[in-house]
């Protein structure tokens, strides 16, 4: 079969550029075919290169003595004691999920989850964090309907929990939805499975669902902006099978249990091509792969076709030569194909086969070392200016205005959503979601994992650097929350088009401020994912670098929720004194609803006293001197209790502060602060002023139904409960 | 009468079943004996006391659900025992396998709201004939447990519904409770949420009571129910 | 030969789906929409060319499996012309 | 009149509940079963006469509704002698 010549032409239809093409012909001295191109295409897409990415990702902390797998695995991986480590990484799929929104989100959670067994673990819980448009948007509806019962439909099948997530509504997202998904699982620290190949003439086996013409060249998808032309030029798409997703989970685990396997793959973004090139080059070997004996479902598969399917729920492997027949009877009994595919080499050559002709023979290093890195240009940041409370503010008595907020569908409850979603199967689930942290127990132990994902894009607009530090902290504050000790970071870095200068300083300055909280919370950076070219016709998303955070708590049974649990208790602020009676109202909520969105700085982090107030909240949760936490996040103190309220269907006597600006100390969104319950108040008083962490009382948990700001009016809980509950249904049935 | 160390109680396994694990914790954890894990393709069973179809999604919930798992071979050991008079529990997706073999009348159709739903729900104990699964337990009592499906809707025809309940083989129906939402979460006729055969030996029920066996995850009611069942399956 | 199996739920039957997707053509403005019903259309691959025993061969699996004979009726279709 | 919309997966697009089926019904015995695609077969009761119109509506309702025309295709059939 003739085929024609290749040309920049073909290249750019691809994504390549003309320089990237250039280095193509000068690399391989010839001129590729069209299989060998569309390799090139997709390892240096943008989505499995970071070429416009690496430079700031290599400034991200990712040591610790807690890390046993840094970036550059599949997952992460953080010592949690007791010889176990946890497992996860968060990974996107916002293109496909906007184009079909129900395969689009199971495959993401189908992806992701693969990506932690790889590594040998069995994934624990899933979450993910999701921004769609504007709620009366006419796409928003059938968006979040068809992501919500993709997510479920995935996760419940296979049968992990899906304990936590966010959800952000924002005309931003309009034409272009955010859909990340996080993995948590747990593995024996000693059996942790990589995929770099060792020893040549070692047989290279496939495994899992047959290839089919699949979402071909979805990596180079995910890395270009959209418009009408590319919604219409719909690639196949994929479509997962949780079913055979959980036996390729099982026959993996129970394979990795008998020791035959030597290094393991999935076969994600760019599918075989990704998979074959990483094992090969990541083990400073080469690898030869006749396709005719790829299983395919579909007739006459180039091998093109082959090399870029992105057909679900499949994995490559090296396996001990001996191992072999032990392999093929797991998979065999779990009813998946197994086909010994090809084999290590020493060539550092990738070379494949098909129809006994070598239809690919290309060196390996250009397509990762060689890969291109930019160091894209960036525009000047003009920040924000610092807006005054009371320039904003009005009289309205604080009852009003909190009613108003949580009529949002920014403070709505999330019920709707995640009652889709099997938070409690595989029975370990402590808290699910609706907490601070979704809360895991280690099955058979009193340890527990916490685990939270954030991002305020608002925040990042605002100021790239304080964003991109807030999403660590708040991160930081869910898991400290519950009374957890937050031990490391996943992130997922969602833009728009970084050959823009000022989406390229987004880019920049959030990883930057990412970096300085990771670092100084002692929570390194083990696994990401990039995202970019978030764009639609030219319009940009807000910028939406998302946090996942793992902690660990040693013996569950201190972990704390948001409820309290009987009138009398005290609440109090820690992390705020009593001078504190303004509050940061710029880019907040309140800012958002009532004065039209101002441009104006966010909030600032303050990291030292972030980790203190975080430590503090630790140890006296620990101590058992705290009944319930909450950290005060959108909307505020104000709306941070009233959440407590809700959750503990108690009400509440809040002292007013004296003088200063009302709305801005009932809405003002300052950081580092965490309102709780306890019985204990002088003993947390007499503490805090050892720790040299602010504390001070707000009020009282009342057996009543009602929740009181000063001399203000009466709010009733059962009707604020009403009225964030009703949002979304009447959103999603409307 | 045997002590609960004693019995004998298989699960069955299924692909796509993610339940069996859950299922074993809590019996064992009831029982101090691991029950044993019998994979679908098994065509016999060793003697038992209790057959166990735990939830999830057997061979995907592809076609319907159950119907698929309903015809795999370790179901005819499982039809044999139950011919015997051997007690068969199925929970969930294991009830739907019940409803697709026949050991149980009626279907378990999608979910009224069209969405998989899971959260608490409190059930109502009703007033039965005779049977091991709720001997124990007085009628009235209130269970909350967890259900966490997409087809929990049981429909059964007029005059079947009308034979369930006269026959007292209606075990559990929904009942508002302190759980959030509507007492009824799938639509179900006659709020049923479990039934029993018309011997009393076979029972099905969309709760899972292996998900609330202690307090810190959220109840210990299914523990309670469990523990009813074995005592009166050992007396 | 390529076989079609046409499974519809008995009459009598709920279909919650059907319902919802008739409430909410009505709700998008298709108020001429009285009623609806879904059902499975099954295309099955079966090598065997005599159409006798092809369909007896389909009627078992549809009995066997395919159909849930308590709530749903089946009908099969060979096409002409394969 | 009543009105048979017929949806399945387009060409291509994976179908992991055909393939399960499939699979059970060879390990039932039904050695001849080579593939099966599932679809949907929708059952419309709507209040109009005219044929072209119905068509027309018809189409509507798949290309808004009921189907996903990204992955499925659909088509429209509209049973003679009513
Ligand atoms: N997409 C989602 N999936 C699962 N749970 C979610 C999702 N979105 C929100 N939640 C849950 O709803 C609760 C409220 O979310 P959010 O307001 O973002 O919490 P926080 O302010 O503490 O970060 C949390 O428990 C969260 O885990
Ligand atoms: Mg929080």
């Amino acid at each position: 079969m003739s085929e024609p010549e290749m040309t920049f032409k073909n290249a750019a239809s691809m994504g390549l550029s003309e320089d990237e093409w250039g280095l193509i012909l000068k690399r391989l001295k010839r001129t590729p075919n069209l299989c060998e191109l569309g390799i090139f295409s997709a390892m240096w897409s943008e989505h499995c290169s970071y070429k416009s990415s690496k430079k700031w990702l290599k400034t991200l902390p990712v040591d610790g003595p807690q890390v046993i797998e840094g970036p550059g695995e599949n997952a992460g991986a953080v010592d949690i004691g007791d010889g176990l480590a946890a497992i996860f990484k968060i990974e996107s799929h916002n293109h496909p999920s906007y184009i079909e929104p129900y395969q689009g989100a199971a495959t993401g959670v189908g992806g992701i989850l693969r990506d932690v067994f790889t590594m040998g673990a069995r994934p624990m819980a899933l979450l993910n964090a999701l921004r769609f448009g504007a709620a009366d948007h006419e796409k928003t509806k059938h968006l979040l309907g068809g992501v919500v019962s993709g997510i479920g439909g995935y996760g419940n099948c296979i049968g992990i929990p899906t304990v936590g997530g966010e959800v952000n509504f924002d005309a931003s997202y309009n034409g272009n939805i955010l859909v990340n998904a996080m993995a948590v699982g747990l593995a024996n620290s000693d059996r942790i499975f990589r995929s770099a190949a060792t020893g040549p003439g070692n047989p290279v086996i496939y495994v899992g669902a047959k290839t089919g013409r699949d979402g071909i060249h979805g990596a180079t998808m995910a890395s270009a902006e959209f418009s009408d032309e590319t919604e219409s030029k719909r690639p196949t798409v994929q479509v997962g099978d949780p079913f055979t997703g959980k036996l390729l989970m099982e026959a993996c685990l129970e394979l990795m249990a008998s020791d035959s396997v030597l290094s393991i793959q999935d076969m994600g973004a760019a599918g075989l091509t990704s998979s074959s090139v990483e094992m090969a080059s990541k083990g400073g070997l080469g690898m030869e792969i006749d396709l005719d004996l790829v299983p395919a479902r579909e007739e006459g598969m180039s091998a093109y076709e082959l090399m870029l399917s992105e057909s679900q729920e499949r994995m490559l492997m090296v396996l001990k030569p001996d191992a072999t027949q032990t392999a093929r009877e797991i998979f065999d009994k779990w009813d998946l194909d197994f086909m010994p595919i090809g084999q290590v080499t020493e060539t550092g050559r990738l070379v494949l086969l098909k129809d006994g002709v070598t239809a690919c023979d290309i060196p390996l290093d250009p397509l990762v070392d060689d890969a291109p890195e930019y160091d894209r240009p960036q525009a000047e940041f003009v920040p924000h200016p610092v807006i005054e409370s009371n320039t904003i503010t009005s009289g309205a008595p604080i009852s009003n205005i909190l009613m108003q907020l949580l009529g949002t569908v920014d403070l709505a409850s999330r019920r709707w959503i995640y009652e889709q979603y099997d938070s409690q199967v595989m029975a370990d689930t402590l808290q699910g979601p609706g907490g601070d942290a979704g809360l895991i127990r280690v099955h058979g132990s009193q340890r527990g994992l916490a685990m939270s994902t954030d991002c305020t894009p608002r925040y990042v607009e605002a100021d790239p650097r304080t964003g991109g530090a807030q999403a660590v902290a708040e991160s930081y504050r869910n898991i400290c929350a519950v009374g957890a000790r937050p031990l490391a970071i996943t992130n997922n870095l969602n833009f728009g088009n970084p050959e823009k200068p000022e989406i390229m300083t987004q880019m920049a300055q959030s990883v930057v401020g990412m970096g300085e909280a990771a670092l100084a919370l002692d929570t390194p950076v083990v696994s990401g994912n990039v995202s970019l070219y978030n764009e639609t016709d030219g319009r940009a998303i807000r910028p939406c670098p998302v946090v996942g955070m793992v902690g660990v708590i040693d013996d569950i049974a201190n972990a704390v929720r948001i409820a309290p649990t009987a009138s009398g208790q005290t609440l109090m602020v820690i992390g705020q004194d009593k001078s504190c009676n303004d509050g940061w109202l710029g880019a907040s909520l309140y800012a958002r609803h009532l004065a039209g969105e101002p441009q104006a700085a966010p909030p600032p982090v303050r990291l030292d006293s972030e980790r203190r107030t975080g430590e503090f909240l630790q140890a006296q949760i620990g101590a058992g001197n705290i009944i319930a936490a909450h950290d005060v996040s959108d909307g505020g103190l104000a709306v941070t209790i009233a959440e407590m309220c809700m959750a503990a269907g108690l009400g509440a006597t809040i002292a007013s502060p004296d003088g200063g600006n009302a709305h801005g100390w009932a809405f003002g969104e300052d950081q580092g602060r965490y309102v709780i319950a306890t019985d204990n108040a002088e003993a947390l008083i007499d503490a805090a002023k050892t720790a040299g962490v602010s504390i001070c009382v707000l009020g009282m948990i009342s057996a009543t139904d009602e929740l009181k700001f000063g001399e203000g009016d009466a709010i009733s809980v059962v009707k604020m409960k009403t009225s964030v509950e009703a949002t979304i249904p009447a959103l999603m049935n409307g | 009468m045997m002590s609960l160390t004693s019995m004998r109680i298989a699960i069955l396994v299924f692909p796509g079943s993610n339940c069996d694990r859950d299922m074993m914790v809590a019996i064992e954890r009831l029982t101090g004996r691991r029950p044993s894990l019998v994979w679908h393709k098994e065509s016999s069973l060793d003697t038992i006391d209790l057959a166990i179809i735990p939830g999830g999604f057997s061979f995907g919930d592809y076609l319907r659900c159950g119907a698929l798992a309903a015809r795999a071979p370790v179901i005819d050991a499982v039809l044999d025992h139950a011919a015997r008079g051997g007690a068969v529990m199925g929970v969930c997706n294991g009830f739907q396998v019940l409803l697709e073999t026949g050991l149980l009348p009626g279907v378990l159709v999608q979910n009224a709201g069209l969405k998989y739903i899971c959260r608490n729900v409190t059930v109502d104990v009703c007033d039965t004939i005779d049977s091991p699964f709720t001997q124990n337990l007085e009628t009235g009592t209130r269970l909350t447990m967890p259900v966490a499906h997409n087809e929990g809707n049981y429909f059964a025809s007029e005059d079947e519904l009308a034979r369930l309940n006269d026959n007292g083989q209606i075990a559990f129906r929904y009942k508002d409770g302190p759980a959030h939402g509507p007492a009824n979460p799938n639509g179900s006729s006659l709020n049923i949420a479990g039934i029993v055969s018309a011997n009393g030996r076979v029972m099905g029920m969309m709760p899972h009571p292996e998900r609330a066996i202690s307090p810190e995850l959220g109840g210990s009611d299914g523990a309670t129910f469990l523990q009813g069942c074995l005592e009166a399956l050992a007396s | 030969m390529q076989v079609i199996v046409n499974i519809s739920l008995k009459e009598g039957v709920l279909d919650p789906q059907g319902l919802a997707i008739a409430r909410s053509l009505n709700d998008l403005g298709f108020q001429e929409v009285d009623g609806i019903r879904v059902g499975k259309r099954i295309v099955l691959e079966v090598d065997e060319t005599d159409e006798a025993r092809l369909h007896q061969r389909v009627a078992k699996m549809c009995e066997t499996l395919l159909s849930n004979t308590v709530i749903e009726d089946y009908n099969i279709d060979i096409p002409d012309g394969q």
